[in-house]
């Protein structure tokens, strides 16, 4: 292997001649490049192999027949314009909150002012190239490709108005925008599972991506609250309060997921009286909770200890009570030091969604293996897999950037006013 | 001090609400329990473990203790639990080996080892694992050709019928024979154990990598400067002076990563091997013993969270106490 | 016969003896355990509707118990799953094509109530034909791909001991991938019930390049099965699967039921009719609070 | 405003803290306490607002006993300010924010005249130009300051300091303590713990010395300093003149 340097005692190779500069980073040494000339070998081999395969032998038929059993699952083809409502708020909301953070930047923000900057750009580009390219790749028909564009547009349009006139909009305007995220979440739920006047599609019918996406943003969501009652709890000096945390959080981590999902789907019912008979999704969404909430509870854990005693003590001496005190001051800071451990947490848990695919319920990795088994598109299997991974991965990634973007948001303020 | 009613004095109110939670949780606890035993007498399988003596009825493949149908329960699962260690025993070390390599290919002068090893890690920390052991069964390994086709290495075949590696038998060094056209070797893996190695290894080892790279960082940079400057090269630089102060950092994350392993091990039977969690539930398939048979599997589980954890505890004081 | 006995159930349900069937009515829902995705016995049509053998027999006690075959929340249970299901409660009626076993019935185990038997099937062997094997004995060592819990592995296990032979079983969680793996070569023969095999073989590019081998390894009726705590709602069930079998001998059909009862009730004297009165009339003395 | 009588604590490891620590501080009056470094001097003010509490004796703070009663501590707490030594602002919050939060909070004032009175505060100690900064880009001089106003924020009656500037570098003392000196000037009763001679020569009415949890001596700064009666005082005193 290379010989190994600490990186930040690299050459200034930015001031080298650019085959200079190649030479630095590939060949410093004669075995150096000689291992490089194997991995471009290696690279070179596989993309000409991937190419082929892509070009030549992949079959994407597999993806143009199944896309809505990979989205949605059996959801009813007469409830889907639910869904598509849904995907359009969430795209609304989404280009509303994008917009107004570049709108309402910090006082200390460098792209103050700035309505486009260049990462945005980026993403706009990108956005725009997905939205036009994907659906036609894929062979969708004219009308859903047509959805997907408007959701595109949708966004990008509401980022540029908001970005706008966000400035404009009064303080307390604002602040009610915040209350949206809940109110969508809610309204989602209603969408998606009905009543209230629309008919009800039972959880067994979400299915695909549907289903993955409601069960990790359940989870995440109801995780979140009790992984911070858990980590308080632990960290409290009330013994009962925490031997009972550490206890419950212990317990969780110490079990592989699967047996917890097989003790919610198989021991549940014993535990319960005959009249009560959740079913077998809502069964898994509540494991995944509990599951999350302990290994939440573990980084908001190291996120308190690092606030000082002292935050606590000066908010006690301002006069408010011990609940005021934890919920204005010590949590959001702890949150904040807490942020990337639990969006990694936030990540495995969407990666443990495909959990669901062995007890039987048809998540998105689910509903593949169902279509892998189908004679029909037997051999074809490899196309199934990459997208399903560049899915997930999509998500995941996406998860860790905007986790990333967020900490640099937060990062003038966690420079704290500690000496 | 005196006339504070109790509903507000400080001493009280703390034990107060300790009263007032652990209440709820004995009610919420009683109450379960009440349903668990009521159920469980009305299904007639009140806790027994006289099950575990009745023969098993199923074959198993694979075992490292020999079992048969006509053996008992007991032995069945504890065949299992030996496949799982197996399993747990060999992905931590082959994680732990790639997992270094990577996590100091990080620190390479050379810019492409540097990014394929992120490349690496990046892709394979986003991907979920099931999805990987699926893609290494049914996409690489299940595509294998078998008999004369089979890829062959010096000492090492690899077939649809399984993994045959040179070793000892008899006394001697013995390879892979192609014997009436299945390979026959001293050593076997069957496919569904080497797909789930793979898959557990890279996984993991990705993780690791991280981990190590971590490590490594957090030894001051003035570390590598001093040691430079005393003369010695790069890789003589790592291991005497880097690698020993890093793995003060490191170790207590591969703890997490060997744990999160073992229980990610659980997963073999979506590639067909037959580990403790794939004979569980067969055998609650057979009996019926639900309840039994998740409390053997988190016990199990549990005991091998405690080995790792007080195996690492040791490593964790033998490295600190070096660093003195 | 069919309208009687279906009578005789309903009405039993409304008294205290069934804590199930009180519980159901309340419900308005019959919860039914089926697989989901063994076609033929269950499985989702495009629109998303349940259909099947399996399916069926929900439908048809639903139709009993509440009125109406639409009452029934369908629930997928996989192999393992399914008689936890039902001992826990959480499931009123498991129609999976399940085995009717001793070990199923006995009282210890997964102690169930089975309802008779609707479909009579038997563990086989499927082999692809070019391997040249032919009978049970050519698979001797070879790796055989299984479901993981059901009950044809004990019959494969018990049918190579009486020849004297061993085989490798490689276990899946679900049909599909067991028979993804058969398809990509990974064992030499894949065992499960034969109408199963049968059902699947179709679906093979060219199904008839695979053997199903001529020995039936068991006898595997299945049956719907209930919680055995509750005999009352076993009992329920019994009776609306024996009318059933009844309506499908005689003919009965929702087209011709109407006609068919004016037909009975013009002929007062039929037997079973008077019978079946005075089950009815039994029932509710015993049953009236 | 103040009676303590034989204050004693013991922290949960067996520490004797306090062994009787008894002081009275009367309206408008500004207390100086002295002592070294483990005298239980931060202690004995901590708990005049029940950040820590005691075992036996008695203390009334503006004519409310302190007992165990939440609900009076609570309102002890609104009376008396506190400003520490390091600083504790929230370091989330701007630093308007860190005034406005607990009056709007815990008197439910209506945040846009509480925003006023903060600004005005600001202005008063000399930062009202860092109203929207965070903490984290001030220095400690000014964070010292921003901790003063944020607990005048409260119109207390009293204002504890404990040790206001011991974590200050030496150039940023002199704001801080004008500012307190200012503050002195308005008649707010004050409780300061500092080793600034300097300080409270000009602005105590009184200063005491604390030693091994104990009052030792109290006097007016110029006797105090010059013609210290005890014998630990004079020890103590030529240890930091």
């Amino acid at each position: 292997m290379g010989t190994p340097s600490f990186p930040a005692k690299r050459l200034p190779v930015a001031a080298l001649l650019p085959l200079k500069r190649l030479r630095a980073q590939l060949a410093p040494t004669v075995a150096d490049g000689l291992l490089s000339l194997g991995l471009l070998a290696l690279i070179a081999w596989a993309a000409v192999q991937l190419g082929g395969w892509a070009i030549g032998r992949a079959d994407w038929a597999v993806l143009q027949l199944n896309s809505m059993l990979l989205l949605v699952g059996r959801y009813p083809l007469a409830e889907q314009w639910r869904l598509w409502l849904l995907g359009a708020l969430l795209a609304a909301q989404a280009g509303l909150s994008w917009g107004l953070l570049r709108a309402w930047p910090r006082a200390d923000r460098r792209e103050q002012g700035q309505l486009w900057p260049r990462h945005d750009r980026i993403a706009a580009v990108l956005i725009t190239l997905l939205a036009l390219l994907l659906p036609a790749a894929l062979g969708l028909a004219g009308a859903l490709q047509g959805r997907w564009w408007l959701l595109a547009a949708v966004l990008l349009a509401l980022r540029w108005a908001a970005g706008r006139w966000g400035p404009g909009l009064h303080r307390r305007t604002l602040k009610l925008l915040g209350l949206l995220w809940p109110l969508l979440y809610l309204l989602g739920f209603w969408l998606i599972g009905g009543g209230l006047g629309l008919a009800a599609v039972a959880p067994g019918e979400w299915g695909g991506l549907l289903l993955t996406l409601v069960m990790a943003s359940f989870a995440m969501a109801l995780s979140f609250p009790l992984g911070v009652l858990l980590a308080l709890g632990r960290r409290s000096n009330l013994p009962l309060l925490r031997w009972g945390s550490v206890a419950y959080i212990e317990f969780i981590r110490g079990a592989p997921l699967i047996t917890l999902l097989f003790i919610g789907q198989n021991i549940l019912g014993f535990l319960l009286p005959a009249s009560i008979s959740p079913d077998r999704v809502w069964r898994a969404a509540w494991v995944l909770t509990l599951f999350a909430a302990a290994y939440l509870a573990e980084a908001v854990r190291s996120g308190l200890a690092a606030v000082p005693r002292g935050q606590l003590e000066a908010a006690r001496s301002l006069g408010l009570n011990q609940a005021q005190a934890l919920v204005t001051v010590v949590i959001p800071q702890a949150l904040r030091v807490a942020l990337p451990t639990m969006v990694g947490q936030f990540i495995a848990l969407v990666q443990d969604t495909t959990l669901l695919s062995l007890i039987g319920l048809l998540d998105l990795l689910g509903m593949a293996r169902g279509i892998m088994a189908n004679p029909e598109f037997l051999g074809h299997s490899s196309e199934l897999y990459l997208v399903l991974a560049v899915l997930y991965w999509s998500c995941c990634a996406a998860l860790g950037l905007g986790s990333r973007a967020l900490e640099r948001r937060l990062d003038p303020r966690s420079l704290a006013g500690r000496p | 001090m005196n006339g504070t009613p109790w509903w507000r004095d400080r001493r009280v109110l703390p034990w107060l609400l300790q009263a007032v939670v652990g209440l709820a949780v004995l009610v919420l606890v009683a109450l379960l329990m009440t349903n668990l035993v009521r159920n469980l007498s009305a299904a007639g399988l009140l806790l027994s473990w006289r099950w575990l003596g009745q023969p098993a009825g199923f074959d198993l493949s694979e075992t490292l203790l020999p079992f048969n149908a006509s053996m008992p329960y007991g032995r069945a699962l504890l065949a299992g639990l030996l496949n799982t260690l197996r399993v747990i025993v060999i992905a931590l070390l082959g994680s732990s080996l790639l997992g270094a390599l990577v996590g100091m290919a990080a620190f390479s002068r050379n810019g492409l080892l540097r990014g394929l090893a992120r490349v690496y890690v990046e892709v394979v920390r986003n991907v979920p694992l099931l999805l990987q052991l699926l893609f290494w069964y049914f996409l690489v390994f299940l595509a294998l050709p078998d008999g004369r086709a089979a890829l062959q290495l010096p000492g090492l075949v690899l077939a649809k019928s399984g993994l045959y590696l040179a070793g000892f038998a008899g006394g001697s060094w013995q390879g892979p024979q192609l014997l009436n056209g299945s390979w026959q070797a001293p050593l076997q893996l069957s496919v569904e154990f080497g797909a789930l190695l793979t898959g557990l290894i890279t996984y993991i080892g990705a993780f690791i990598a991280e981990v190590v790279r971590g490590g490594i960082a957090s030894v001051p940079r003035g570390q590598w400067e001093a040691a430079g400057s005393l003369g010695l090269h790069g890789v003589a630089t790592l291991r005497h002076i880097v690698l020993p102060q890093a793995l003060r950092v490191i170790v207590p994350g591969l703890t997490n990563q060997y744990i999160s392993l073992a229980k990610a091990s659980s997963l073999a039977l979506a590639c067909g091997f037959t580990d403790l969690y794939s004979v569980a539930e067969t055998t609650l398939n057979q009996t019926g013993r639900a309840v039994e048979v998740v409390l053997v599997l988190l016990a199990a589980y549990l005991a091998i969270d405690l080995l790792i954890s007080a195996a690492m505890n040791g490593l964790n004081r033998l490295v600190q106490v070096r660093e003195r | 016969m069919l309208l009687a006995a279906c009578g005789c159930a309903n009405d039993s349900g409304g008294g205290v003896s069934s804590v199930r069937m009180a519980a159901i009515r309340s419900h308005g829902q019959l919860i039914c355990g089926v697989d989901g995705q063994v076609s033929g016995f269950s499985s989702v049509a495009a629109d998303g509707r349940y259909q099947g053998f399996d399916v069926d027999v929900c439908r048809a006690v639903a139709a009993a118990l509440l009125g109406s075959g639409n009452k029934v929340d369908f629930r997928n249970v996989t192999a393992t799953q399914r008689f936890p299901a039902v001992a826990s409660g959480e499931i009123d009626l498991l129609s999976r094509n399940s085995t009717v076993t001793l070990g199923r019935d006995a009282p210890g185990g997964n102690a169930m109530s089975f309802a008779p038997v609707v479909f009579h099937d038997g563990a086989g062997v499927m082999v692809p034909l070019a391997s040249g094997i032919t009978s049970l004995a050519g698979l001797g060592g070879k790796p055989i791909c299984l479901l993981s819990g059901a009950t044809t592995e004990q019959a494969l296990t018990d049918g190579l001991r009486r020849l004297n032979r061993r085989y490798v079983p490689l276990k899946f969680s679900t049909i599909d991938e067991m028979f993804g793996a058969y398809q990509q070569g990974r064992c030499a023969a894949v065992s499960i019930d034969r109408s199963a095999l049968a059902a699947q073989r179709t679906t093979f590019a060219v199904p008839a390049a695979h053997l199903i081998l001529p020995e039936v390894l068991s006898k595997e009726p299945l049956a719907p099965a209930t919680i055995e705590s509750d005999p009352a709602w076993a009992d329920a069930v019994r009776w609306i699967v024996y009318a059933l079998f009844e309506a499908e001998e005689q003919g009965i059909t929702q087209a011709n039921v109407a006609a068919k009862l004016a037909e009975a009730k013009a002929n007062p004297k039929l037997a079973e009719r008077r019978q079946s009165d005075q089950c009815r009339r039994q029932l509710r003395r015993d049953l009236s609070p | 405003m103040i009676r303590a009588e034989g204050v004693e604590k013991w922290y949960p490891n067996g520490f004797h803290a306090l062994r009787g620590a008894s002081l009275t501080v009367n309206r408008g009056e500004v207390v100086v306490i002295m002592g070294p470094s483990g005298s239980g001097k931060s202690t004995f003010i901590r708990t005049f607002n029940a950040l820590e509490d005691f075992q036996k004796g008695s203390i009334t703070v503006d004519g409310l006993a302190l007992s165990n009663d939440v609900r009076q501590i609570d309102a002890i707490r609104r009376e008396v300010g506190m400003v520490f030594q390091q600083f504790n602002l929230f370091p989330h919050l701007s630093v308007l924010e860190n005034l406005t939060l607990a009056p709007v909070l815990v008197r439910k004032r209506p945040r846009a005249e509480v925003e006023l009175q903060a600004m005005a505060l600001l202005e008063r100690v000399g930062i009202a130009e860092q109203a929207e900064k965070f903490p984290g880009q001030l220095s400690g001089g000014q964070q010292q300051r921003v901790a003063i106003a944020r607990a005048l924020c409260m119109e207390p009656r009293i204002l504890l300091f404990d040790e206001p500037t011991s974590s200050l570098d030496p150039e940023m003392v002199r704001e801080v303590l004008d500012v307190i000196q200012a503050l002195a000037a308005e008649a707010i009763t004050m409780v300061v713990v500092t080793h600034e001679v300097r300080f409270a020569r000009q602005v105590a009415h009184r200063v005491v010395l604390m030693d091994e949890g104990v009052v030792v001596e109290q006097a007016d700064p110029e006797s105090f300093f010059t013609a210290p009666r005890h014998e630990r005082t004079q020890r103590f005193l030529e240890q930091i003149l």
